[in-house]
């Protein structure tokens, strides 16, 4: 479903992703690997259109999105939980939700969605008209995950979604994210907690200093040495 | 001297050497209008009259056999912009003669840089007549000295003139120095001015309302007059005070009984609703009898032309654009009359010599701070135009104040 | 005091509240949602009543059928003037230069096309000067009995449209992380740009108006920046219908005081309310604090 | 401490030249209007740099330049004018009126937590407004009448009228240069500054926010009003309208905004260029384009030199500081007809150094020089 | 005595009671971890301890000064720290400057000279000396969070409130980090530290205090905290430690 080939981009002059060319099929879960500063959240926003690619392609079901304008981006299917939470401070809850229905395609069912999206996360519902900037931390990453789930993707970026998260809801989240892929979801998934990302996870890729250095299923790369050592701390 | 009663003279009083095309370098009048600022609306009919004026003298053969340029600077109608420009004139670029700026403020401050640079100073538009004390300034707002006495005077002799004076008396004073100085004299003096002046004339003063220069809002001052009704309402207006106060007393549909207008801007006044009957003050207006001398009715003629060409909308030459006319027959006169360009020596000879003008004989008095006399007089709106109606003798042939 | 002159004081000051609420209402939305202090609005609003003006008196149109041409007009320049903006990436503070560089270029723009004296319509083009009726003893001015209706109607349907569509929400993610908003399919430019169209419209439409009533000068412009910015600090920024009740507020009590203080103490009436205001509810008066 | 002493002594070593600058114009028979173009530099200077210590430090951004002139301006006409006071007493008073006002309403709108800097912008404005009805409506202060300040007196010691303004005018530039750059050096300027950043922060490491922000505030009123206080006597007839009109705190912003509001110099750099600019283009009789192109030259700097053309040149400074000098040489030898021309043009190549983008300056440079942000290490080094 | 002690503090916003009646206190020289469910008062609490909300009700004595009441500056003056969950640098300054600013202003006033010096000891100390020139929107989320603690280090605490600074970071990379915490304990300093990350917060606290809609359920051994029933169902969830 979504083929990136030979992606660079990067910020002013200073030039972050290198040749990145990677995949995720239809209904995969994938997860990105890399240490600090490799260039992860560089990657999703250039997927998702926060950031515009400098070269190479990112096809979304062969479709080519970098000639697509960016704002186009979440219509054809992708949505994204931004490192940061990047949630609009000044606005409701309930309308930062809105905004991320607010593509065509996603648009006609933002009322049902709004619901579920208040089932998954009960403390959304208790705070709709709360000014979003006010939520403590870890609601406002509730409310970056409503808002990217209110867009309908057919595939979800995620970067860091169980960041500020009590291991309560961290559970919780990838349970829904489990479920969601079974209904159909494709997922590529930046997550520090690299062991629960991989289990969740099909396959992975490593990113290091904005290169792709290594690919595998979870079990290949729960099973490296070096990685376990570099990333799972183990 | 007071000229008050003299038939208004209107010779251009060039002094024409009508030797050939003049050789030396041009004299250079020196000067600044408002021509932005808020000032900027009536600073424009000053700068048309200026040229036109420049134009013909040098058409007819220029001063002292040279042709004059007049190098006017926008002072942005601020009055330190004033100094310093004629503090440029004077001393970087060396201007031969200065003419005032156009408004009170401006006029203060670049008289200060004249006096200090020993220039002879003609101005026309200074309403704050007590305060002008140096010895070579010429003032040619013929207002004279007690300005807040004679002027408020020939209204009430006007309204007295048309059988028919008021009773009562309202007054809407715009709060600028020259309208507060009109009615109620100068400060921290007992002198008075028009408002005193109705009280001695035994009229009843049932309104007295002063306002902001920016005033937008008229509705609660035209409120206020319809509630007092006076027999006459005298505007202390400057601009386009006068049209906005009817505007809004015509929203309320309410028609002044008399009313009068210190110094409005002539067009928009006329244009105005019930605007029928407003008197206002003048010194020359575009008709009979001052446009019986044929250099004044071609003045008026091609001013009209040059005004529409400038983009004015109201084109007829009246009161600013005479005085504007007059400062320049002064220091022309004081060159011609003095023979050089030597400052004292026009300052001498404009002290010792009358001078014809538009608007009539000029002397300058230096007991009177250079003062001459009060040389207004009425006009009123009558059949949608401007027409002067008292004194008779200065009146269009057969008007009369109406009230 | 007359009860009679009071109402009258206070009524007029409603309607003449209106006219300030319809001039604000640009700036206000320019500022409040899209953090643009633009002062071009003060532009629009007299380029708005000149162009009135002109297509009045050389082509005979009456003064409010001017409003069909001159407000796309207005819609037309503050779009363009937005894509500048966007283009230039200003923000709040450069903004506020930006405009002010346009505020004197158009303002000597405006003196050399009209001159700096002043222009008025002539009341025979102009049948709304000047008009009224009475209702009991209080007479309404026409051409402020419009603004007033045409400041309510805009006032309303804006709030209704910033609060209740997907328009008026995305303009406010927008001003904040345009990124982010068009990640999720919003085209932060056409928004920007649509928005200031629509204030820009609203600014010129309140300069249709004054043509119908008002003498115009280049230099006026300056002179509404006394009554523009305490209405927009009052009703709150962006805030449409805060904006109109503070135009009436500001108009009322301006008015008021006018009559009995006498006409000095409007404008410091004027600021005592802003200040208060300020004080009490920074946020403006009409703006509800974030609900929890 | 060493660079803090030896900018000290710059700084008395530019107003003995200065002072000295009257005594030379008499000998050499210089125009009279060339002490008058320097003091009206020294005034915009003053007015642009006391702006510069509340907003450019703070971020506070300010409209009431126009007010702390206001007051100034007033207060000696009042005092001076109306009241026959000497003018050298009445003119302290000038800067601490102002002051009190500014205080006054640091007091209340510091107050406010919740208050964004547009409010405070907004507030500002109103301050005019509001002192400029105060004045109309107390007859005291102006009551709509002026106020003349044509024949008050000064003391013998300055000279004749153009020398004492000069010399007043300089004292007090000299004080608000010497103010705004030890704040810009000290904690008080860096405390200033994390207020600008981010005013919670700096509160929660420290930093005595409403203290510092009434110190910047009352800096700025204070000189503000004091050079008002001189400039009474330049205008000569005190109105309401002039005094308080928009001109002072526009003019101001454009200057500081020009020459950087990050740096106390800035504001010197923008209102020199500003101010010649301005006065040649009204010496050459260009008024029609004068408003035109003050319009363009605003928005296309603030387009172009983000940081304010100080910083920029700066970094270029030998190459700027040869150009200034060999436009001057050039332009004497030449023989342009007046100093002022001369001092323009040399600016005008002080702007255009400045325009030149960072990217194509590092191609014309000989040896590579590091980019602004890159520079900061030398930048520092050069303040410490 | 402690070295701070809470007593009663209460804290609403408009109907959201986010701290309702917290008792604590904090032993010199103590490691505690602060946590507990989202939204539960954490950084509300730290935002009162520090003075950036005035707290409706309570007592908090620090070193027998009371401290409600007290502006965030003074409270900065007496030796309290804090980083911010969201990181918030100064933006117009390099990382050298914004350290520097901190250290000018912290519990003893220094002039800018002393500074600068100080602040490359500080950005040394947390790995952020090569890019000490950089302009604060050139770093990443990780970067930004330990310029906060180093901003929150150079004000020379005694006490040190650190919300979610090691939030982000990667197993392996939150050994490093727990090893400069304990070089920052080793200082002198007390540490009351913030982390849903449980490894951490195990690794590090003497003590723990669980926090659940703004009171204090739990508080005591690590061990003890985390297995009791309370805390599991509340914050832990299915994975017990
Ligand atoms: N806005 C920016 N401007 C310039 N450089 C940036 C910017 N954002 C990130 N970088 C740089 O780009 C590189 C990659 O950063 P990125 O945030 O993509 O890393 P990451 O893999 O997501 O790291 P982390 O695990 O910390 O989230 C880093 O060296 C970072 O300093
Ligand atoms: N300014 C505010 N207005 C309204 N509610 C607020 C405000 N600040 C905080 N809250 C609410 O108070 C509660 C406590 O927030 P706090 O930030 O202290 O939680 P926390 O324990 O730090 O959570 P997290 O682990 O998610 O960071 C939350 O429900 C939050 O939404
Ligand atoms: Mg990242
Ligand atoms: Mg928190």
């Amino acid at each position: 479903m979504l083929e990136i080939r030979d992606l660079t981009t990067g910020y002013g002059r200073a030039q972050v992703l290198w040749d990145v060319t990677a995949s995720v099929a239809d209904g995969e879960i994938v997860t990105l690997l890399g240490p600090n500063g490799a260039g992860k959240t560089t990657l999703v926003n250039a997927l998702s259109g926060i950031l515009r690619p400098w070269s190479g392609q990112v096809l979304l079901n062969d479709i080519d999105l970098t000639a697509t304008r960016p704002h186009l981006i979440s219509q054809s299917g992708i949505a994204v939980v931004p490192e940061g939470r990047r949630i609009f401070p000044d606005m409701t809850v309930t309308d930062n939700l809105l905004i991320g229905a607010y593509n065509k395609r996603a648009r006609p069912h933002h009322e049902g969605n709004v619901e579920r999206i208040y089932e998954i996360f009960p403390r959304l519902s208790e705070r709709k008209r709360q000014l979003a900037g006010s939520m403590s931390g870890g609601e406002q990453q509730m409310l970056a995950i409503g808002r990217a789930l209110m867009a309908e993707p057919s595939l979800l970026l995620l970067d860091e979604p169980s960041l500020g998260l009590a291991p309560i809801i961290v559970e919780n989240i990838f349970e829904v994210l489990k479920q969601l892929n079974q209904e159909g979801l494709s997922i590529l998934l930046v997550e520090q907690n690299a062991v629960e990302a991989l289990n969740l996870a099909g396959r992975g890729y490593v990113l290091e200093e904005g290169r792709i250095v290594g690919e595998g299923s979870s079990g290949e790369l729960l099973a490296d040495e070096r990685l376990r050592k570099a990333y799972l701390g183990l | 001297g007071d000229d008050e009663g003299d038939a208004p003279t209107t010779t251009a009083d060039v002094p024409t050497e009508t030797s050939a095309a003049p050789s030396e370098d041009p004299i250079v009048v020196g000067g600044s209008l408002a021509l932005t600022g808020f000032l900027a609306p009536t600073a424009a009919i000053h700068k048309v009259a200026g040229e036109l004026f420049v134009e013909r003298l040098n058409a007819a053969g220029g001063l002292l056999g040279r042709d004059v340029v007049w190098d006017v600077r926008d002072d942005e109608s601020t009055p330190d912009q004033a100094a310093a420009i004629y503090e440029r004139l004077i001393t970087e670029e060396n201007v031969d003669l200065v003419l005032g700026p156009y408004g009170t403020g401006t006029i203060t401050a670049a008289m200060a840089v004249a006096e200090r640079e020993g220039f002879v100073f003609p101005h026309h538009t200074a309403s704050l007549t007590y305060a002008y004390t140096y010895a070579c300034h010429f003032p040619t707002w013929p207002v004279g000295v007690d300005t807040n006495i004679s002027n408020p005077n020939i209204v009430y002799d006007a309204l007295e003139a048309s059988g028919n004076p008021p009773a009562t008396i309202g007054f809407v004073l715009n709060e600028f120095p020259g309208t507060q100085l009109i009615g109620y004299g100068p400060p921290n003096s007992d002198a008075g001015g028009a408002v005193s002046e109705a009280k001695k004339r035994g009229w009843d003063v049932v309104l007295e309302i002063n306002f902001p220069t920016a005033t937008s809002d008229w509705a609660p001052i035209a409120s206020q007059v319809a509630e007092a009704d006076p027999d006459f309402l005298y505007v202390g207006a400057l601009g386009v005070d006068g049209p906005n106060l009817l505007t809004a007393l015509d929203a309320i549909n309410y028609t002044p009984k008399g009313h009068f207008y210190q110094w409005p801007a002539p067009g928009p006044l006329l244009g105005a609703p019930n605007a029928d009957g407003a008197m206002s003050v003048t010194v020359f207006e575009s008709h009979p009898p001052y446009t019986d001398d044929p250099e004044a009715a071609s003045i008026v003629d091609e001013f009209a032309a040059k005004a529409a060409e400038a983009g004015i909308p109201y084109t007829l030459f009246d009161v600013q654009a005479a005085t504007s006319w007059t400062a320049w027959q002064v220091l022309t006169a004081g060159v011609a009359g003095a023979g050089s360009l030597d400052q004292e020596e026009i300052c001498d000879w404009l002290l010792n010599n009358p001078v014809e003008t538009i608007i009539g004989t000029i002397d300058f008095d230096p007991a009177q701070q250079n003062y001459y006399g009060d040389l207004s007089v009425i006009k009123q709106i009558q059949d949608g135009k401007w027409v002067v109606v008292y004194p008779p003798e200065k009146a269009l042939p057969g008007a009369t104040p109406e009230l | 005091m007359n009860a009679d002159l009071l109402t009258q004081a206070a009524v007029s000051g409603a309607l003449i509240g209106g006219l300030y609420a319809l001039m604000s209402l640009g700036l206000s939305l320019s500022w409040g949602a899209l953090e643009n202090i633009n002062l071009a609005h003060f532009m629009f609003i007299l380029f708005g009543a000149y162009v009135t003006y002109q297509l009045t008196s050389s082509a005979g149109i009456d003064p409010l059928l001017a409003a069909l041409i001159v407000v796309p007009l207005g819609f037309a320049a503050g779009g363009l003037l937005q894509i500048f903006f966007e283009w230039a990436k200003v923000d709040e503070f450069k903004s506020l230069i930006i405009s002010f560089g346009l505020f004197i270029i158009l303002q000597s723009l405006a003196r050399t096309i009209w001159s700096a004296d002043f222009r008025s319509l002539d009341q025979s083009i102009n049948p709304y000067v000047g008009s009224s009726f009475t209702v009991g003893s209080v007479s309404l001015q026409i051409p402020l009995v419009i603004a007033f209706v045409a400041a309510a109607l805009i006032a309303f349907g804006t709030q209704a449209v910033m609060g209740r569509t997907f328009f008026g929400k995305a303009v406010r993610a927008v001003v904040h992380d345009p990124d982010t908003a068009q990640a999720f399919g919003v085209d932060h430019r056409r928004v920007g740009v649509l928005l200031a169209a629509i204030a820009s419209a609203y600014s010129a439409l309140a300069g249709v108006l004054i043509a119908t009533f008002q003498s115009l000068s280049p230099t006026m412009a300056v002179g509404w920046f006394g009554i523009v910015f305490p209405v927009v600090i009052l009703g709150g920024l962006g805030n449409a219908v805060g904006n109109f009740l503070a135009g009436i507020i500001i108009g009322v009590a301006a008015g008021v005081a006018a009559v009995i203080w006498g006409p000095l103490s409007a404008s410091l009436v004027t600021f005592s309310i802003m200040v208060l205001a300020l004080l009490f509810r920074p946020e403006g008066l009409f703006t509800r604090k974030a609900a929890i | 401490m060493k660079s803090r002493r030896r900018a000290l002594t710059g700084f008395a070593v530019a107003f003995l030249i200065l002072l000295a600058v009257p005594h030379l114009a008499e000998r050499m028979d210089w125009p009279g209007f060339y002490l008058t173009f320097m003091f009206t530099a020294f005034f915009w200077i003053t007015q642009s740099s006391s702006w510069n210590m509340l907003t450019g430090y703070s971020g506070y951004f300010s409209f009431g330049q126009g007010a702390w002139f206001g007051v100034g301006v007033y207060t000696t006409a009042v005092l001076a004018g109306k009241q026959g006071w000497s003018f050298l007493a009445a003119l302290p008073l000038a800067g601490f009126t102002a002051l009190i006002v500014g205080l006054l309403l640091g007091l209340v709108v510091f107050r406010l937590r919740s208050l964004g800097g547009e409010i405070f912008a907004l507030t500002t404005l109103a301050v005019a407004f509001v002192l400029a009805a105060i004045a109309r409506i107390f007859a005291a202060i102006d009551g709509g009448r002026g106020a003349f300040m044509t024949s008050v007196p000064l003391p013998e010691f300055l000279g004749e009228f153009r020398p004492a303004m000069y010399r007043m005018t300089l004292v007090i530039m000299m004080l608000t240069l010497v103010t705004a750059y030890l704040i810009y050096e000290s904690r008080l300027g860096w405390g200033l500054f994390a207020i600008r950043d981010d005013e919670q922060v700096a509160r929660g490491l420290g930093v005595p926010t409403f203290r510092y922000k009434m110190a910047a505030l009352g800096a700025n009123a204070f000189f503000g009003g004091l050079m008002g206080g001189v400039w009474a006597l330049q205008i000569g007839f005190v109105t309401v309208e002039d005094v308080f009109s928009i001109r002072v705190p526009l003019f101001v912003i454009l200057m500081s905004v020009l020459g950087g509001t990050r740096h106390w110099m800035g504001p010197v750099v923008g209102s020199l260029i500003i101010f010649t600019i301005v006065d040649r283009f009204n010496s050459a009789g260009f008024e029609n384009f004068n408003q035109v192109f003050i319009g363009s030259l605003l928005i296309l700097l603030v387009l172009a030199v983000r940081e304010g053309i100080y910083l920029r040149i700066r970094e270029r400074w030998v190459a700027t500081a040869s150009l200034f000098g060999l436009i001057i040489a050039a332009s004497v030898i030449f023989n342009s007809s007046s100093m002022v021309w001369k001092f323009l043009w040399a600016l005008l190549g002080i702007l255009l150094m400045a325009l030149i983008p960072d990217r194509a300056w590092q191609k014309l440079a000989l040896r590579r020089r590091p980019t602004p942000s890159e520079s900061r290490e030398d930048r520092e080094t050069v303040d410490a | 005595m402690s070295l701070l002690e809470c007593q009663g503090v209460r804290k609403s916003f408009g109907g959201v009671r986010a701290l309702s009646d917290v008792m604590m206190s904090i032993e010199e020289g103590e490691i505690v971890g602060l946590v507990g469910p989202n939204g539960s008062g954490k950084s509300t609490l730290i935002n009162v301890l520090s003075g950036f909300f005035p707290a409706d009700s309570g007592r908090v004595d620090f070193v027998g000064v009371d401290l409600l009441g007290q502006e965030a500056h003074e409270i900065a003056a007496h030796g309290i720290a804090r980083t911010f969950q969201i990181p918030r640098p100064f933006a117009t300054m390099t990382a050298r400057e914004n350290v520097a600013v901190s250290y000018m202003f912290g519990r003893e006033k220094h002039s800018l000279a002393q500074a600068r010096v100080a602040a490359d000891e500080w950005l040394d100390f947390t790995g952020l000396a090569s890019i000490a020139e950089s302009n604060v929107d050139q770093l990443n989320l990780q970067q930004l969070k330990f310029l906060e603690l180093a901003r929150a280090l150079a004000t020379e605490p005694q006490l040190i409130l650190l919300d979610e600074v090691l939030a982000g970071l990667n197993p392996a990379e939150i050994e490093g980090s727990v090893e400069m915490i304990r070089k920052i304990h080793d200082r002198g300093i007390t540490i009351v530290i913030v982390e849903h990350v449980m490894r951490v917060v195990m690794s590090l606290s003497h003590r723990i205090v669980v926090l659940d809609q703004g009171r204090v359920i739990a508080d005591g051994q690590p061990d003890t905290v985390m297995n009791d029933e309370a805390v599991i169902s509340a914050y832990l969830g299915g994975k017990r430690i």
